[in-house]
């Protein structure tokens, strides 16, 4: 049996203050290159949502077009 | 077959999983297909594999239930299997999926074209003496069993000949302790037969994690099955009341029959394919990570790619080819995140690194395990199993590994593949409390247990 | 218990799932705990709820499988139900879970305080003359079945009575067809009980989604089960040879025995809460979205706080409350993510909105939905079962709700749990394919029709 005395893990405190991030967002986020920290959530509570990492990937494709 | 088109955008050789998948996918997308097949559509999980050996797994299963009911306070008298009976539903459950399938195909437009074909140029097929065009062509030509040469006979047969059985053999030799070997090993015990499983590995599953092989032997012993690992055979041969089998190191085992299960080569000989240039490797083609063959607009897909020989990744990649024929760029699934079950009892499932794999493709120190042993989980001790659900993750990072042996635990394999393919953390799990009593809250309890914070155990 | 603390930094009135679980958590981070249970560890979901009624359907999935053997070419003479053994074997699983979760405790170091608790101030609690402080309070102390003040006797029981017959009745009136109603119907009438059920809403399992209410009907009827929906009864009362109920409408029915399965109250009278300026409503205790009763640093969870009553609800909040105390931030699961099953013949699982309840948050014309016939679904064949999957997604964004029906199907509702709390797109579920044969392939169809592209189907 293996104990596994990890403390709680904090990785993705980082990208907003409410803390939660779902796994689907945190690997499109990866993905499409964005860093999670810049993203405003519109989802309960500040919850980024897919929409937002779609929206803020569009954004920054539309600027380095520009 | 007068007014039967012969150009179509997408021609595909074999209708069986991988084959149908890809003309389905590919006739939602508007294109015309043509799907020649010289047997029966389907392929060898509908009429040899995946649905007719679970049939037979789900008749071990009650047999084994009715020898153990008197506990649970279920009154009967057990009087054995008929075989030929249970051969009978079993060709009933193939019979209505076969119908469903035609009707589907027949319904969706997609041409069946039957007969064998041959690559006879890079976009053309011959079938009985007809060319057929196609602008891509897709190769799903499948898999049959290994043989190495054996004397197949009445008594040395493969998995599809022991699925015609209407007899209960006393006993068995199974050759070969892999996927196929173990759930045939699996049914006859619960029918009666004395099974003697040879695998020349050091073990039986030898592909599944350490800690999920160990406590199969350990559960098969208690069944009776006997195995014999470690050694290859050498020899097998018919006697005047069976067969018997020798092994490199000159041991040997006698039965009444036995079931040759030592893999499944690709079906690639005489249609062409290396004629018009495609690189055959031990029969197996050959192609890129997109599953193109590098001729023309030639695609493989199913069990003649290396690789997993399962039903679901034929699904995978005929839906993938169709997908990229169509200009979808669709997403490559790689082998290790295609969750695999083996039904024999106690079930296996497992999806994404064993601990091995993981620690060699991470470090050793970049990895931690969890194992919740199902004698915590309500639900399993109910059902009267043991087992376990380990889980295997990245020190900070996501699992990527998800492995599980007892009763029934093969439906937990769904979940298991989110949590693998969607990179999930143990944190991510451990917070959704999992429905109770389940056998579905073991996979909860190893979230919590890999995130630091068991909470049964 | 002279040498027992009297002060903890937290404090659990109530060792039921919920208590237990705050307990078990806040000792994992550190913190010193006295858990106060009158009765048994575990409460009702290990004693008289969960489990024992979980064993009791394993018992009836073992007899109608009995029953339906012959197909299978399984050969058995079925010879009925012994009541008495099944409560033996009921007996059994709860014994060794009891002495797990004792053991458990126990190891982890959690103080169990034996007696009944009355709070008695901001951060007292009270037992058999002895103050114990809390610098925490948490509220734990369970429901138990309503009975609006009928007759309750040998023949009139409660789902607690029900667990500890050691007789089959011949004929049973179930009032009720929630979920436990209806898991008891569905036992009973596998153990050879004519049952009829009175529901005074439209329908049995009111709370499902209308494709599985519909389905659950059906094939409850053809099981032969009565049901009587849309009346209430009146009155119910012992006759010579059995009970008699009386709907509002006047019709009248007769059996042997009456199963009073009307809900749950919570069991919160005459502890001091209201006392200590707690808010309560018909009972519950009244919390902020936080589980934050409003009064010192008092808390409540599981059963006695309105909405969903299921044990791994409790787990949830316990386990919440033990991080919100430790200063977690733990997020909040609302109870619509919740995973439910009810263990009936058929099954059903399900997780997020049902059809109507995302019509009337999203809009009629947002949602889309998919039905998956269990049809089409080769194990669900090889089980010999029908039944559905239902998906239903925001159109453009995410599934919001998986529902299911079917034999053995509540173990879907993991998959089906990652899917809504993590708001999956259907095409993030669509693009992995599912082992096949499995029911959890049905997961995997469904999610690929609501994408635009089933596959089989
Ligand atoms: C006993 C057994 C049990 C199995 N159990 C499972 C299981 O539980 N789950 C699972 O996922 N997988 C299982 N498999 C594996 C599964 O059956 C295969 O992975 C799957 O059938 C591969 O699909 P395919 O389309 O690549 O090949 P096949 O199913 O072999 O289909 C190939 C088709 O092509 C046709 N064909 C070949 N050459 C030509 C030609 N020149 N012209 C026309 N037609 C041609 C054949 O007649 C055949 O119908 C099992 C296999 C066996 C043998
Ligand atoms: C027949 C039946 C079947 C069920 N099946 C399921 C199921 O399959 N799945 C599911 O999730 N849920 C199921 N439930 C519901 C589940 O049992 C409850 O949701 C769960 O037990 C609630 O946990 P709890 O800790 O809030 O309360 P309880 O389990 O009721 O525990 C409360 C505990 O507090 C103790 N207590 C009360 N007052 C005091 C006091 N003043 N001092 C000291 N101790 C006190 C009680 O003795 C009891 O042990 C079922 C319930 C029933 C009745």
């Amino acid at each position: 049996k293996s104990e596994s005395k990890a403390e709680p893990k904090s990785e993705s405190s980082d990208s907003s203050a409410e803390g939660y991030v779902t796994p689907l967002v945190r690997r499109l986020a990866k993905n499409e290159g964005v860093d999670l920290a810049d993203v405003k959530g519109t989802g309960v509570g500040g919850r980024i949502r897919k929409q937002d990492v779609v929206d803020a990937a569009g954004a920054s494709k539309s600027q380095t077009e520009s | 077959m007068a007014d039967q088109p012969q150009e179509f955008d997408v021609l595909v050789l074999g209708g069986g999983s991988a084959g149908y998948a890809a003309a389905l996918r590919s006739v939602q997308h508007g294109l015309t297909v043509g799907l020649i097949e010289k047997d029966k559509l389907g392929g060898t999980c509908l009429h040899w594999g995946c649905i007719p050996t679970k049939a037979y797994l789900h008749s071990a299963e009650l047999a084994d239930e009715a020898r153990n009911s008197e506990k649970y306070g279920v009154k009967m008298n057990f009087e054995g299997v008929d075989m030929a009976k249970v051969r009978e539903y079993k060709d009933g459950i193939v019979a209505g999926k076969y119908k469903g399938l035609s009707g589907l195909l027949k319904m969706r437009k997609v041409n069946v074209i039957s007969g064998e074909g041959k690559l006879v140029s890079e976009n053309e097929i011959e079938v009985d003496g007809t060319r057929y065009t196609g602008k891509n062509i897709v190769l799903a030509t499948g898999s049959t069993s290994k043989t190495f040469g054996l004397p197949l006979s009445k008594k040395i047969i493969t998995s599809t000949e022991a699925l015609e059985l209407d007899y209960t053999p006393k006993s068995a030799i199974v050759l070969g302790g892999g996927v196929i070997g173990c759930e045939f090993a699996s049914a006859w015990t619960s029918f009666g037969t004395e099974v003697t499983i040879i695998e020349g590995l050091p073990s039986l599953v030898p592909n599944e994690d350490p800690s999920i092989v160990k406590q199969l032997e350990r559960t098969f012993k208690k069944r009776g099955i006997t195995f014999n690992t470690g050694t290859f055979f050498n020899e097998v041969k018919e006697t005047e009341d069976g067969v018997k089998v020798t092994l490199e190191d000159g041991k040997t085992f006698e039965a009444e029959i036995c079931l040759v299960a030592v893999g499944r080569g690709a079906v690639t000989e005489g249609f062409g394919f290396e004629d018009q240039g495609i690189t055959l490797d031990r029969g197996f083609v050959i192609t890129d990570e997109r599953l193109h063959t590098g001729v023309g607009n030639i695609y493989a897909i199913g069990d003649i790619v290396p690789g997993l020989q399962l039903a679901h990744r034929g699904y995978q990649q005929g839906i993938f080819v169709a997908e990229e024929i169509a200009g979808n760029n669709p997403m490559i699934v790689e082998d290790i995140n295609i969750p695999k079950v083996t039904y024999c009892e106690p079930e296996i499932m497992s999806v994404g690194y064993t601990q091995p794999a993981a620690e060699e493709k991470y470090g050793k120190d970049q990895i931690e395990i969890t194992e919740y042993n199902l004698a915590g989980n309500g639900k399993s001790s109910i059902l009267g199993t043991g087992g376990l659900i380990k889980m295997v993750g990245v020190k900070g990072g996501p699992i990527v590994g998800v492995h599980g042996i007892g009763t029934r635990i093969g439906e937990q394999v769904g979940e298991a593949q989110l949590i693998v393919n969607w990179e999930a953390y143990p944190e991510d799990v451990a917070t959704l409390l999992h429905a109770h009593p389940t056998q579905n809250e073991a996979m909860g309890e190893a979230a919590m247990a890999l995130f630091g914070h068991p909470l049964h155990g």
